[in-house]
């Protein structure tokens, strides 16, 4: 009961915090709901009994990502401009296709039937999550790696100034 | 174990092989180390030549078991056609033989390959041949060919290293082919390149029917196989009918065909012209190929196939009577032309062919290893004889360019020709005795020289075995051969000189006389190992070494062999015809030396004879008048037929049919129809493509947008239908 | 009295039994006791903030050969107290352009991530907020918040001092993260443990002295010099330099809400030293503690206040790095070798070698990559000391 | 378990419309991006959720949600990168005047 209650709290809270991202006008104030909704993520995830994805989603997303995003709005307010409407032409269009989106996945699932089984989290929850990324997943876990390499020395190559 | 050294034996033909392909990619810029790469690739064949040489050498029981390596080459059928490498004592003499002379060759071109004197002297950038890596790379890739062709343990491998020869061949006689000569008769290098290719040629295709029907019969071209009893028996007794020779066995058609190729190569008579023509090449060329080594592989081939002729004799002795009867007559019909011949180089190659000819029919009477112990000796003086004349000629040319520059210009002047030379033992001492050595051994100077005991061995041959046309021809031949190698020399090198070049050449440079010095050695000592047993006092110091290794080893072949008891008169003839010809020669030539511009004395006394001689009894002419003409007229008549009287109108009149048809498709069809639908549909597209490119507004949220809309149509339709 | 008897948990059994007898539901029950121990914590560290603020100012003004503050009661203990009252009396000025609900946000935000560290440091065996397994990565995620909080007081004032100092935060926050979670790895690595008490239980050897910080020191030092510029402390303080920028993020804060992010600062520092006291000096580790489990909140507390001691001593006596400086000081000092110890542990730790002669190896290890580390430095920055100097190097500043 | 399966999947499906429509809509490229990250972790809500209700005793779930945000942070860094690489050539970000594609 209680469990359902936080639930619904967070969950309104979460999805208020997204709404707050997706219209608000001023883009530093868009990036706070945005860390906002991660937040209100990761209080999901401790209601899903997944500490580590939610202590792992507080570092990444607010202190990392929503940080960086963040930072890239304060450097550059310039590039923001003033410019009439955060809004493009079609987000009327935009809008009702996603809510009719919703409403139709949401028939959906609630319709299917998961096979959904009651059983607690194994204790050793981050010993399986470890063990496995140098186990049976050690080859993505690598590509993610290298992706990661990647994707910084690519950041770092697109955003210099090049000179002369 | 010491055989195991023969598992290098296809080592041998290797490094030559390396170092063509080093030159012609990688070194080509650089003469020097072009030269040194040839040089030191050859020196590393030389070594292991001599290595499994002498390894047979020193183990004569291995003429029993002849070491034979093959792997697997081509899938043929049901069997499968093997490659590889054999030693017996036959490869073996020749390995010692041509890894030797081919190495000394080779370090001789180094010197002799300056720039030649026909070229526009502003090209003269460093004193050698504009084309000196190239020569390397070619005389590499021809000691490839021969070394391959020696160690080869098959027939068809042995023909295609012939052939890698026959292409050197033509490739070094053209060497140097923008050379013109102020007489248009006189042969260019370039037509006698092609000359020399294309007469080969006719013996070569007979040499691969010959070859074509020796595996249909035989199933493999392995030695080993061929020579089998089974097979050997097998191809005698099949008989074939012949029109004119009648029913013959098939042994002798074989060996025949096969006899023609090797005719080819070593210019025998009726395809001898090609060799005195190929003397167009640069000297190294003349000794290398033309004397030691590749008109020798035709005298190799015979003596490998010698089973086969002795198959071919087993119901009559025709074939083996027709080499006898061509070897002799090419060894006479030759000596006489060259006593009229004034060109250093020239002599020398009727005198190859000659002694070639002294080869063959040593085979054709049977005496298989006189002719192999001929054949050894003769490359060794014979290429210290073209190196020497080589000097020579090189000597004179630096005179004449020494008095040229003093003003001397006398025109167009001939550096090959005796008369213009003489007296050249005192300017070119190294050269001069080293050449009166080898000119020594050609002639047979008794019981010194090499020569001399080969050529007796032959004779004695003949004698003992009762042919005595063969024996009384080729102790002609001797006689003359002895004439005109001194007459050379007493026109070359003593007297006094008959021109300002004589008068003005220098010695060579030492990689040039050391290679003659070593091989003057083997032109004298060379002949000791095959001095007969039963020769009275000399014969028993030696024993004949050479004699009883290739004896066993034609025992092992089912060759005739026997060890001749002594004969007095053949030894005397042969000292006779030999002395007797030196001193003809000193009566003609040394007594009273030439002065300049006399006349050769012969042609005073011979009249006409020396003329036809001199004209090398007009057998070009024959056949430019008779072969080449027949060719030329069948040329022209098969042009005709093609092109104007019925191949080409034939082809023009259906190209005419089809353009015109192919012009009203065009006017009636493609246009109208074809082009219509294509333009049409072009012009469809177009249209389509300016409205919907209304819908491509190249915004990403458009297109997501869209993408949204499909979505949700398509879970509607999971929903709803 | 039985010494034995005093133990925290009797009165939390006794709490527990009075809620019962109220008849509540069980749920409830768990709410209100949770409600009530996050409300003793946040009151413990709001007065002992109180208690840190005098401390530091009678330790720095020792050190610099000062009294420090005297007047306001015995030993000025008062003083802060007085300082609050004052700064709530003040007036609280907002800036006019400022963006109103991330201004007013950021200090409460400020307090918040450091109250929210609190809740997973054992003070005692058993006396923990919420003893969670992923402890050491929760600390990070709170101090997220922190570099969050400054952030927006940066952009919210509207101020161009304010953003720079903003900018720093971010810079520096981040840069030093990586050191100091890396060397929060390695004893989690040589425990098998991410959970605060599993790091604390795990060095109870040796009488309670199997600290870590005796075979890792290379990893204490690198936590420690982290966790320095992590707390904002000189010689890190450069988002407050107020020779360059006024005084960093919170320039127009005023009154309490200046309050808040003052005691944000120092209940941060004693965060810092309290989690260095739990990794790497046993926590509430020491002798007799299973006889007398109230002890161990004294070890706690006072190897903590040593360690802040210590801050407290360097933070008077440092001077401030340039900016430049502390980056590639964190860049190419700290997290090479950092990066170069954590590889090493990982290798000794694979190599199973027994008890005490893998604690030598351990030691041997970081001994020898520090001497290593320090010798580079010192090289290279004697190469940068005898080079030329210019006043000024036109350089254009490439990436 | 107090809480069914599909409330989380709703909010996931929620969440997700709502990033999406950020992305749709949004003028500015920042907050298109930001559109994404909440795509993206409604796509990790889901994950966690299928997780704990359907096989929670392998961490499958928990792996690829780990993924997940390995890819968001380098999606957002080379994001961003772009961004202000698009800055620099064309002085906007809105993503209404970057139509090179237009037909």
């Amino acid at each position: 009961m209680l469990q359902q209650v936080i639930f619904i709290l967070m969950a309104i809270f979460t999805l208020g915090m997204a709404l707050g991202t997706v219209t608000a006008r001023n883009l530093f104030h868009a990036a706070l709901f945005l860390v906002g909704t991660f937040a209100g993520v990761a209080v999901l995830y401790v209601l899903l009994e997944a500490e580590f994805l939610a202590v792992s989603q507080v570092v990444v997303y607010i202190g990392a990502i929503a940080t960086l995003i963040i930072f890239a709005i304060m450097l550059s307010r310039s590039m923001m401009g003033k410019e009439a409407g955060a809004m493009n032409k079609q987000w009327l269009f935009a809008a009702g296709g996603s809510a009719l989106l919703f409403i139709v996945l949401a028939m959906l699932l609630s319709k299917v039937p998961f096979a959904t089984q009651v059983a607690p989290v194994p204790p050793d929850t981050i010993e399986q999550i470890g063990s496995s990324f140098v186990g049976v997943y050690v080859i993505p876990f690598e590509v993610a790696s290298v992706l990661l390499l990647v994707a910084l020395i690519g950041a770092i190559m697109l955003a210099r100034e090049r000179h002369g | 174990m010491s055989e195991s050294i023969f598992n290098l034996t296809w080592l041998i033909p290797l490094p030559p092989l390396l170092a063509f392909f080093a030159i012609i990619l990688f070194t080509n810029r650089n003469k020097r180390l072009s030269s040194n790469v040839a040089i030191g690739a050859v020196s590393v064949s030389w070594i292991l030549s001599w290595l499994v040489a002498i390894t047979f050498f020193t183990n004569p029981e291995l003429v029993k078991k002849p070491f034979n390596l093959m792997v697997p080459w081509l899938p043929t059928g049901t069997t499968t056609f093997s490659m590889g490498v054999a030693v017996d004592a036959v490869t073996a003499g020749m390995l010692f033989m041509v890894g030797f002379v081919l190495t000394m060759i080779f370090i001789y071109s180094s010197g002799y390959m300056t720039f030649p004197g026909h070229l526009d002297p502003a090209l003269n950038t460093d004193g050698l041949d504009p084309r000196y890596s190239r020569f390397f790379a070619y005389i590499s890739l021809f000691a490839t060919g021969m070394l391959g062709l020696v160690v080869a343990n098959n027939l068809l491998m042995l023909f295609i290293f012939w052939e890698i020869m026959g292409l050197c061949s033509y490739l070094l006689i053209g060497f140097w082919y923008e050379k013109k000569y102020p007489d248009p008769k006189q042969i260019t290098p370039k037509e006698a390149g092609l000359k020399a290719f294309l007469t080969t040629r006719v013996g070569d295709v007979l040499l691969m029917v010959g070859m074509i029907f020796l595996y249909i019969f035989a199933g493999d071209l392995n030695f080993q196989v061929i020579f089998s009893g089974d097979t050997l028996q097998h191809i005698a007794a099949m008989t074939v009918n012949l029109p004119l020779f009648g029913e013959t066995s098939w042994a002798v058609l074989i060996s025949m065909l096969i006899f023609f190729g090797a005719i080819g190569k070593s210019a025998q008579f009726p395809l001898h012209v090609w060799l005195p023509d190929a003397m167009e090449g640069p000297t190294p060329v003349s000794a290398l190929i033309h004397a030691a080594t590749m008109v020798s592989a035709g005298v190799y081939l015979i003596v490998r196939m010698s089973p086969i002729f002795m198959a071919a004799s087993h119901g009559h002795n025709g074939a083996m009577t027709f080499v006898a009867f061509i070897g002799a007559f090419t060894a006479l019909f030759a000596a006489t032309i060259a006593v009229a011949q004034n060109d250093i180089k020239r002599v020398l190659a009727y005198s190859t062919i000659s002694q070639l000819g002294y080869m063959f029919a040593a085979l054709g009477i049977g005496a298989w290893v006189a002719a192999i112990f001929h054949l050894l000796i003769h490359a060794f003086f014979k290429g210290l004889l073209f190196l020497g004349s080589g000097s020579v000629i090189h000597g004179v040319e630096h005179g004449h360019h020494h008095a040229h520059e003093q003003g001397h210009d006398e025109g167009y002047f001939d550096a090959q020709d005796m008369l213009n030379m003489g007296g050249l033992l005192k300017r070119m001492p190294r050269t001069g005795w080293t050449f009166i050595l080898g000119g020594a051994a050609l002639s047979g100077f008794p019981l010194i020289t090499a020569g001399f005991w080969s050529k007796d061995e032959i004779l004695s041959d003949a004698w003992a075995n009762g042919h005595s046309l063969v024996f009384w021809t080729l102790a002609a031949a001797a006689l003359l051969t002895a004439f005109y190698t001194f007459r050379q020399i007493f026109l070359t090198f003593f007297g006094k000189p008959r021109t300002e070049a004589a008068a003005h050449a220098p010695e060579s440079v030492p990689s040039m006389t050391v290679p003659l010095m070593l091989l003057a050695v083997f032109a004298v000592v060379g002949g000791w190992i095959g001095i007969p047993e039963h020769f009275p006092g000399l014969g028993t110091i030696l024993n004949n070494p050479l004699g009883r290794l290739m004896g066993g080893q034609a025992q092992v072949y089912g060759l005739h062999y026997e060890v001749l008891d002594f004969h007095l008169f053949p030894v005397v003839a042969s000292m006779t015809v030999a002395l007797g010809g030196i001193f003809l020669a000193w009566l003609v030539y040394g007594r009273r030396p030439l002065k300049t511009g006399e006349p050769d004395p012969l042609q005073v006394w011979l009249g006409p004879v020396h003329t036809v001689l001199r004209n090398k009894y007009y057998v070009d002419e024959f056949y430019h008048a008779t072969v080449v003409r027949f060719a030329r007229w069948f040329a022209d008549m098969c042009y005709a037929f093609d092109s104007r009287w019925f191949i080409d109108p034939i082809v023009n009149g259906v190209g005419r049919i089809g353009r015109w048809f192919a012009g009203a498709l065009r006017r009636f069809i493609d246009e109208p129809v074809i082009d219509g639908a294509v333009n049409g549909l072009g012009l469809v597209t177009q249209a389509a493509g300016s409205v919907v490119r209304l819908l491509q507004t190249g915004q990403a949220q458009n297109y997501l947008l869209v993408l949204l809309l499909t979505v949700l149509v398509l879970l509607a339709m999971v929903q709803f239908v | 009295m039985d010494l034995s008897s005093i133990d925290l948990r009797a009165i939390g059994a006794w709490f527990h039994g009075l809620l019962i007898s109220s008849g509540m539901s069980q749920t409830g029950i768990h709410v209100i006791e949770a409600l009530v121990g996050a409300l003793l914590l946040l009151i413990f560290g709001l007065t002992l903030v109180i208690f840190l603020i005098w401390l530091e100012r009678k330790l720095a003004g020792r050190i610099q050969d000062r009294l420090g503050p005297n007047r306001v009661g015995p030993y000025g203990l008062l003083q802060t107290v007085a300082d609050a009252l004052k700064l709530l009396t003040k007036e609280d000025v907002t800036p006019l352009d400022a963006d109103r609900v991330p201004y007013n946000l950021a200090p409460g935000l400020a307090v918040f991530h450091v109250i929210m560290a609190l809740a997973v440091i054992p003070f005692s065996n058993r006396v923990i907020g919420a003893d969670i397994n992923v402890g050491v990565l929760y600390l990070m995620a709170v101090g997220a918040i922190g570099s969050m909080a400054a952030l927006m007081a940066g952009w919210a004032s509207n101020n161009k001092y304010a953003l720079i100092g903003g900018f720093r935060v971010v810079a520096q926050l981040l840069s030093y993260e990586i050191p100091l979670v890396l060397a929060m790895i390695i004893p989690v690595m040589v425990s098998g443990t991410m959970r605060m008490n599993g790091l604390a239980v795990a060095q109870g050897s040796i009488f309670g002295f199997g600290w870590f910080v005796w075979t890792l020191p290379l990893a204490f030092l690198i936590f420690f010099v982290a966790s320095l510029a992590e707390g904002e402390r000189a010689p890190f303080d450069l988002l407050e330099a107020e020779s360059e920028i006024v005084a960093g993020y919170n320039i127009e804060y005023s009154g309490m809400k200046f309050a808040w992010f003052f005691l944000a600062f120092f209940m941060n520092s004693w965060v810092l030293a309290a989690i260095g006291t739990t990794i790497f000096f046993g926590g509430w580790q020491g002798p007799f503690v299973d006889q007398l489990p109230a002890l161990g909140v004294i070890y706690f507390l006072g190897k903590t206040m040593i360690l802040f001691f210590v801050q407290a001593w360097v933070r008077a006596t440092f001077p401030r790095l340039r900016i430049d400086q502390m980056m590639s000081f964190c860049w190419k000092f700290l997290v090479p070798m950092a990066l170069v110890l954590f590889a090493a542990v990982a290798i000794i730790l694979k190599l199973n070698l027994p008890q005490p002669l893998e604690a030598i190896t351990l030691l041997v290890a970081n001994v020898a990559i520090l001497l290593t580390g320090v010798t580079l430095l010192g090289r290279t920055q004697r190469k940068a000391l005898y080079a030329p100097k210019r006043a000024f190097t036109p350089t254009i500043p490439r990436l | 378990m107090a809480i069914p399966l599909s409330w989380y999947l709703i909010v996931a499906a929620a969440l997700f419309c709502i990033g999406f429509y950020g992305v749709l809509a949004r003028r500015n490229a920042v907050a298109i991006l930001m559109g994404v990250e909440l795509m993206l972790n409604a796509v990790n809500i889901n994950f966690l959720a299928f997780w704990r209700y359907v096989r929670p005793e392998e961490p499958l779930g928990q792996v690829f949600a780990i993924f997940v945000l390995a890819v968001a942070a380098a999606e957002a860094a080379v994001g961003l990168a772009l961004i202000i690489s698009i800055y620099r050539t064309r002085k906007t970000i809105n993503i209404d005047n970057i139509d090179l594609l237009r037909g």
